[in-house]
């Protein structure tokens, strides 16, 4: 399969601009490396949320669950379960992940569920034009909030730390040539992984320039080393203007979630017969 | 007939439930059909729990005004009481804790004697009920012997001092009946989804339907079935979504609560048409309410949560046997219709404890989803005559499986066209009527009593045993509508021909079917409401009728 | 009858709302009411989007199906529209970006000529259609100076050129009438809260009321009114609870999605009697459905959120003064009452543009909150008549608050008592009475149309206005009950008495407000139902009734 | 006002040698401390949410809302923007606060919203019979999972410091004497305060032995140094058998949430006025 029938025929809607195509090619690239490896394109699962960043559910022609708002994560959770042979990733945004779902990303790391979320991170609702996400910088005048929030961000790759995520990374719209392979790697990582992207909102939130001037690509750091990504991920608050890195900040194997419930299977039973034990018992 | 009730009673964690449960045993070795009730606060230790059970010859699922013998481990059980008790109610009390009228079981003294352990002092007084019912000795070991296997030997012989310690009063006559399996309503319903081909159960426990996770996560233990306790009740239901999409028949269990954090994901269930099944147990509510009391107040929530128009099953079994066949079939029909269904059911169904009857396992036809035409890429959401899309779970070799919460076009792709729109509301208004077609041979309306008579009790849900006790004793007929929706009313309008008068009988205060039977244009003539959180007795259904006669 | 429509499209992100909002202004200042519709898909730019403005000598509140001028910003607004124009309408276009029948307007020429920045596109367009309908350039001058005093010079330059590029081909007398203030319904509703005491508005943006979250966040900018986003939906009905609790008058927006994540606070609301008020807009579903376009679809929904039964108000008013006036009302009943209130509009209303007409703004009763007695502890659930108990708000020297989600007693302690749980369940039968009464006199029933016809339109929300204009053109009646809980059925009954056939126009597929009716034993003949997400036009409407006829 | 009268005649029906007597007990000292202190009793206000913790809304006689499973700091929030003046404090469950609600938790600490929020940790969910919750050790046999969890705890006061809390301590049921005073600290400092009580369920989760034998107060340990709190908070991991610090582990003072949204109220104008001027404008 081309990599050009990876695209649907659905109209486009992302502004001109966007990094959601960043994203889009990215991902594309990414979907099509694992094909290439012998990943049955069949065996791979997108869920969405709801926002700009979503559409990729329409926009790519591989199995999708487009959710509802914030609800990404549970569902590729439950898809995994459900077929441990399926490559389940999510594409959700920041309002999405951060703030209407944050539990669900957070039992996500803690679980170890085997699953890739890549946080479309625009800081911005974009889809309703324009509000303040939790990694909006502190004074974000939007339109719920046109005096500025009184709220600083938080981090999410410090979240993501804390809360047991086995892969951490960090990549964004305006380095695509380190995008794709950054979502190569979480894809191939065994356990959940987490690619925060900052993406370029053109329309609400255009930080091109901040991003061009203060990103540099990680190198020389060990993902390995706990402490050493929680320092590196401390580097950048998403709110004051200092170095923002780019790359893995971390990586662990663990035991994975889903594996485990497929271990307990023991019984050989019919349905039947098992029931029928069960009511032997109650007599 | 033989009708004996026996009310065991004491402190919170003492294991009231599972002596009561032994009782139920007793009167169930004994041929007898059994219904047990279990009473108890929302607290774990302190508060005062009992049980009732009642021992009939008849089938039974509701408790008498009275009972006959009481099973008192502590004083508060024979202070609380009174009002239950009859003149000859007999009194059988642990000494060492209770003082009155009555038979005192010097339990601590036996105890003692045998070196057992306190948590033996409820197998004393079972003894001692056997003893003073007439229940031969021989009953309690067998029952011993299945029910509570570890430390067989010395819960004997403190029964067996139990048992000698009193004087018979009742003669409990063997009955010859092979004894049924006793279940909750919860391990019916888990038993029906197991039948029904139940892959996954997710939730996030909430009384009254924790126990059927408890039960569950049990039977997983050892059979392939996926059981998740995730961290709220969102979770739960999007997992759900996740399981069924990748081809998994899955069920969750709430309650209200918990309940109105899934109308979201069940609204998008009514247009991703994913198949989801939800066990909803109600309580007395509203909010957190009486969270251990019983309830029949949700009965339009259900019919009507989350947004937009879409069809749902909605059944309300009456009773073990019910909950039991309407679980596998509410799994069934979930996929085989696609479409969210809502096993409808409340504390007195989902605790009470009562023989699981034969033929509870249905017949469940084949799945008969349509196959994708060969050829041409998979469309999730083709449109046909029934309403029904050809359901493929990934992996499809060179097809994509797209399934959308937004308005779609047939392949699943979000579209903002009006005619699109109109196409899909109509494909789902179809699938309604698929759905009400095949519950419609299931007989969706039960009737009971005795035909052609002038007055029909009309009930769902969990009052349908004692409705049926008192339509019996009355002379009168029943009717109940055990799926809500699709609302079979041309079956309701039916059973109820002929009738002059429909007494509506519901827990709770606005009459939620006789609403629903109004919409209809099925009149009922009058309603009797109960709504303290406890369920109708016999004789209190029979005084409250006459009231409205 | 003067009755002109005038399209204005162009692509997302170019200020079609902007410029459809200009062209109603100038009819306003003209001296004629307005109606402007907004149709725009759910995406940020590059899609196509469009308004209609209509402008009549009487009270509009829809489309017509065809428009009399196309002010076409780009090439897709006249290929899209053709089903819209009719043999006279005129085309005034962009001559840089489209081509066609009509006037062109060489706006990048005048552009150039001014050193105007592209935005300024469309006011000279706006110029444009002043000149091509005989709206004297004063009046465009007085709407810049109002509306868009930024770069006011160059705006009216560019407009000026619009206006002499193009020919007069309607002529719009000028009526003598004040303009009135132009709101979106949104916007209405804001000021109806604010009117009855508005202290607090919490949301998460959702369509089609995120536009109310951001009036009011202006709003507060300069006047003391909190308003907060915060994190969920969840977070949102809480935070109103604790505002409530502690005496803040508080409402919070959504729409169908957002709000089933609110039912389970809602349905605490119901017990703990916290006044909690949700604007709710109604949207295309099921689930994401159609986020940009419009529905009448959760009515039922709104009607039995929630676990258990207790009383709750439901208002949808018809049009923006409607939506003023009740909004009001409902913030007012809402704390008199202490009950959850529902103002229940649609994509229509809130993003609809009208005039806000004389008597918005109701007179509202001084809050009648029972005293507390004095002496003794307050009892925040004392048992009263009315249902309705003191409310007091901490801090009260000397007692404590105690607000519950479990049954309570009538000091706020939990309970698990049946005899309490029949007493507080009473208190809420009777606060729904009560809640009766007082909407009972606020006319809950709107009648329009000729007294006496045979036929009368039965609606309810948004379709108000279409159906008004309809039943005057036709001669028929119409009946709008703007209460929906508590239901009105003695006034609707007395409102449709006489009629020989009543016709339910309503934006659903299940003709929900027939299914309410139903219940209440009043008889609808015939539906007209729409569920394409587009409002009825007053011709598509005529059309319908036409089949049911 | 005594003690005494600080209880309600509400029948306590907590078992015998819950932990939940003992930060009754702290908590109702600290409470009187306040009001020695000149609070007015009438100004503080308890939130709970529900489980067996939440019973403290009964039995405390002073201003309570007893409000949804889960669902106790959102409430708060709105009680403290409504009136700066009252003093709020939420008495929430592990199941409550880390599992169903855990986002407003982490939100409330974000916004660094000016309430107090004690957890009664019995790392069990008591009142629905005895499942695991987010603090449960791994392989937790509860109700739900009597094969043992396949999931590992989170750290609490990781999440906390990792969300922008201001105040972060852990106290435990063993050590009665100490909470008082963590908990009259919590009470008087501005900003979120979040006090993690290890309370002992007699039921379902006893580990009394545990917390005794590795419990140790804290000392010598500055709780103005983050990294030092932070390193502090992963000494134990809810799950393995380390020392078990108590005590105030990170204190720092921000900008209080609710108060930004008072000095924004700039105009005197009458209600009308203000409606009848938006009005104006939009003629
Ligand atoms: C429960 C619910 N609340 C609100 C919305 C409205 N909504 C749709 S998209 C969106 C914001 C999306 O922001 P983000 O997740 O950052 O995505 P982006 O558009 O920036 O890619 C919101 C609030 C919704 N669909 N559902
Ligand atoms: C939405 C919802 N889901 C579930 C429940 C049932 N429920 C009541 S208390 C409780 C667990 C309480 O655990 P925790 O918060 O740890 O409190 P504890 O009893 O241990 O003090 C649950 C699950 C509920 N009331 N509401
Ligand atoms: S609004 Fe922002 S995120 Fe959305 S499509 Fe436009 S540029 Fe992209
Ligand atoms: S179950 Fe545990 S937490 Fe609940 S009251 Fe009993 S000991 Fe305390
Ligand atoms: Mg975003
Ligand atoms: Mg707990």
């Amino acid at each position: 399969m081309s990599p050009q029938t990876l695209i649907t025929d659905a109209r486009n809607t992302w502004c001109p601009g966007c990094g959601n195509f960043t994203i889009q090619f990215a991902l594309r690239n990414a979907i099509q490396k694992l094909v290439d490896e012998g990943v049955p394109l069949e065996n791979i699962v997108l869920v969405t949320g709801i926002g700009c960043h979503a559409k990729m559910a329409d926009y790519l022609n591989i199995n999708s669950f487009y959710s509802i708002h914030g609800r990404t994560i549970p569902v590729a959770t439950g898809i995994k379960l459900a077929n441990p042979d399926l490559t389940v990733l999510c594409c959700a945004g920041d309002g999405d992940a951060y703030a209407e779902g944050l539990d669900h990303l957070i039992f996500a790391a803690k679980r170890n569920s085997d699953i890739t979320v890549i946080i479309h991170n625009n800081r911005v609702y974009g889809l309703t034009t324009g509000q303040y996400t939790p990694t909006s910088p502190l004074g974000f005048r939007g339109r719920s909030t046109p005096g500025g929030t009184v709220e600083a961000p938080f981090n999410p790759l410090s979240l993501m730390l804390t809360s047991g995520a086995g892969f951490i990374a960090r990549g964004t719209t305006r380095r695509m040539k380190e995008l794709g392979p950054l979502i190569s790697q979480g894809l191939m990582h065994r356990g959940f992984a987490f690619i925060d992207v900052l993406q370029i909102c053109a329309s609400y939130f255009n930080v091109s320039e901040l991003y061009d001037r203060q990103g540099y690509t990680l190198s020389g750091h060990d993902p390995a080393d706990f402490e050493a990504a929680c320092r590196k991920a401390e580097e950048w608050d998403y709110n004051t203007d200092s170095p923002i890195a780019f790359g893995l900040f971390y990586r662990e194997e663990k035991p994975v979630f889903e594996e485990q419930f497929a271990h307990r299977r023991v019984s050989v039973a019919g349905r039947e017969e098992q029931i029928a034990k069960i009511l032997d018992a109650k007599r | 007939m033989a009708d004996l009730s026996v009310l065991t009673g004491g402190r919170a964690g003492d294991g009231i439930n599972s002596a009561g449960l032994l009782v139920s045993h007793l009167f169930n070795r004994m041929g007898y059909s059994t219904y047990m009730y279990f009473d108890y606060p929302s607290l774990i230790k302190g508060g005062h729990n009992f049980t009732i059970t009642r021992a009939a010859d008849t089938p039974i699922g509701a408790c008498r005004e009275r009972v006959d013998v009481v099973l008192a481990l502590n004083q508060d059980t024979i202070d609380l009481h009174r009002d239950l008790m009859h003149d000859r109610t007999v009194v059988i009390f642990n000494s060492g804790k209770a003082a009155g009228d009555g038979q005192g079981v010097p339990v601590q003294d036996i105890l003692k004697e045998e070196q057992a352990p306190a948590v033996m002092g409820n197998s004393c007084m079972i003894g001692a009920l056997a003893g003073a019912t007439g229940i031969p000795f021989t009953v309690v070991e067998e029952v011993f012997r299945k029910q509570i296997p570890r430390g067989l030997g010395k819960n004997l012989a403190v029964a067996r001092k139990g048992f000698a310690s009193v004087k018979q009063v009742h003669r409990v006559e063997p009955r010859g009946q092979e004894p049924f399996p006793l279940l909750s309503g919860n391990e019916a319903i888990g038993l029906g989804l197991l039948h029904g081909g139940l892959d996954a159960y997710v939730a996030y426990p909430m009384t009254p339907t924790s126990n059927l996770l408890h039960f569950l996560a049990g039977v997983a233990e050892d059979y392939p079935l996926t059981v998740v306790h995730p961290e709220n009740e969102i979770s739960v239901i999007l997992m759900a979504h996740g399981l069924a999409y990748a081809g998994k028949r899955t069920a969750v269990g709430t309650s209200g609560g918990g309940f109105c954090l899934m109308t979201e994901s069940f609204s998008m269930a009514g247009t991703n048409e994913v198949p989801v099944v939800v066990v909803m147990g109600q309580r007395t509510g509203p909010s957190t309410g009486l969270p251990t009391y019983t309830g029949q107040s949700d009965l339009h929530f259900m019919l009507h949560a989350g947004q937009g128009e879409f069809p749902r099953l909605v059944v309300a079994p009456g009773d073990i046997t019910q909950a039991c066949t309407w679980s596998a079939r509410a799994l069934s029909l979930a996929w085989s219709c696609q479409v969210p269904a809502i096993i409808l059911v409340d504390k007195t169904l989902c605790e009470g404890i009562t023989p699981l009857l034969e033929g509870a396992f249905p017949h469940l036809p084949e799945g008969e989803c349509p196959a994708a035409p060969p050829g041409g890429p998979y469309r999730r959401y083709a449109i046909t005559d029934s309403g029904i899309s050809p359901m493929l779970h990934p992996p499809v070799p060179g097809s994509a499986v797209k399934v959308n919460s937004y308005i779609h076009d047939e392949a699943g792709i979000t579209t903002e066209r009006g005619d699109v729109t109109v196409l899909l509301t109509g494909k789902r208004l179809r699938k309604g009527e698929t759905l009400r077609r095949e519950t419609g041979v299931m007989d969706p309306v039960v009737s009971f009593g005795r035909d052609g008579a002038a007055t029909t009790l009309l009930c769902w849900g969990s009052t349908l045993p004692v409705c049926r006790e008192v339509a019996g004793r009355l002379g009168i007929r029943g009717v109940q509508p055990v799926v809500l929706s699709p609302f079979p009313y041309e079956q309701l309008k039916a059973a109820l021909s002929g009738t002059e008068r429909v007494i509506a009988v519901e827990e709770n205060a606005l009459g939620q079917l006789r609403m629903l039977c109004a919409r209809h244009d099925i009149a009922v003539d009058a309603a009797v409401l109960k709504f303290d959180g406890r369920p109708f007795a016999v004789e209190e259904l029979e005084r409250r009728l006459a009231e409205v006669a």
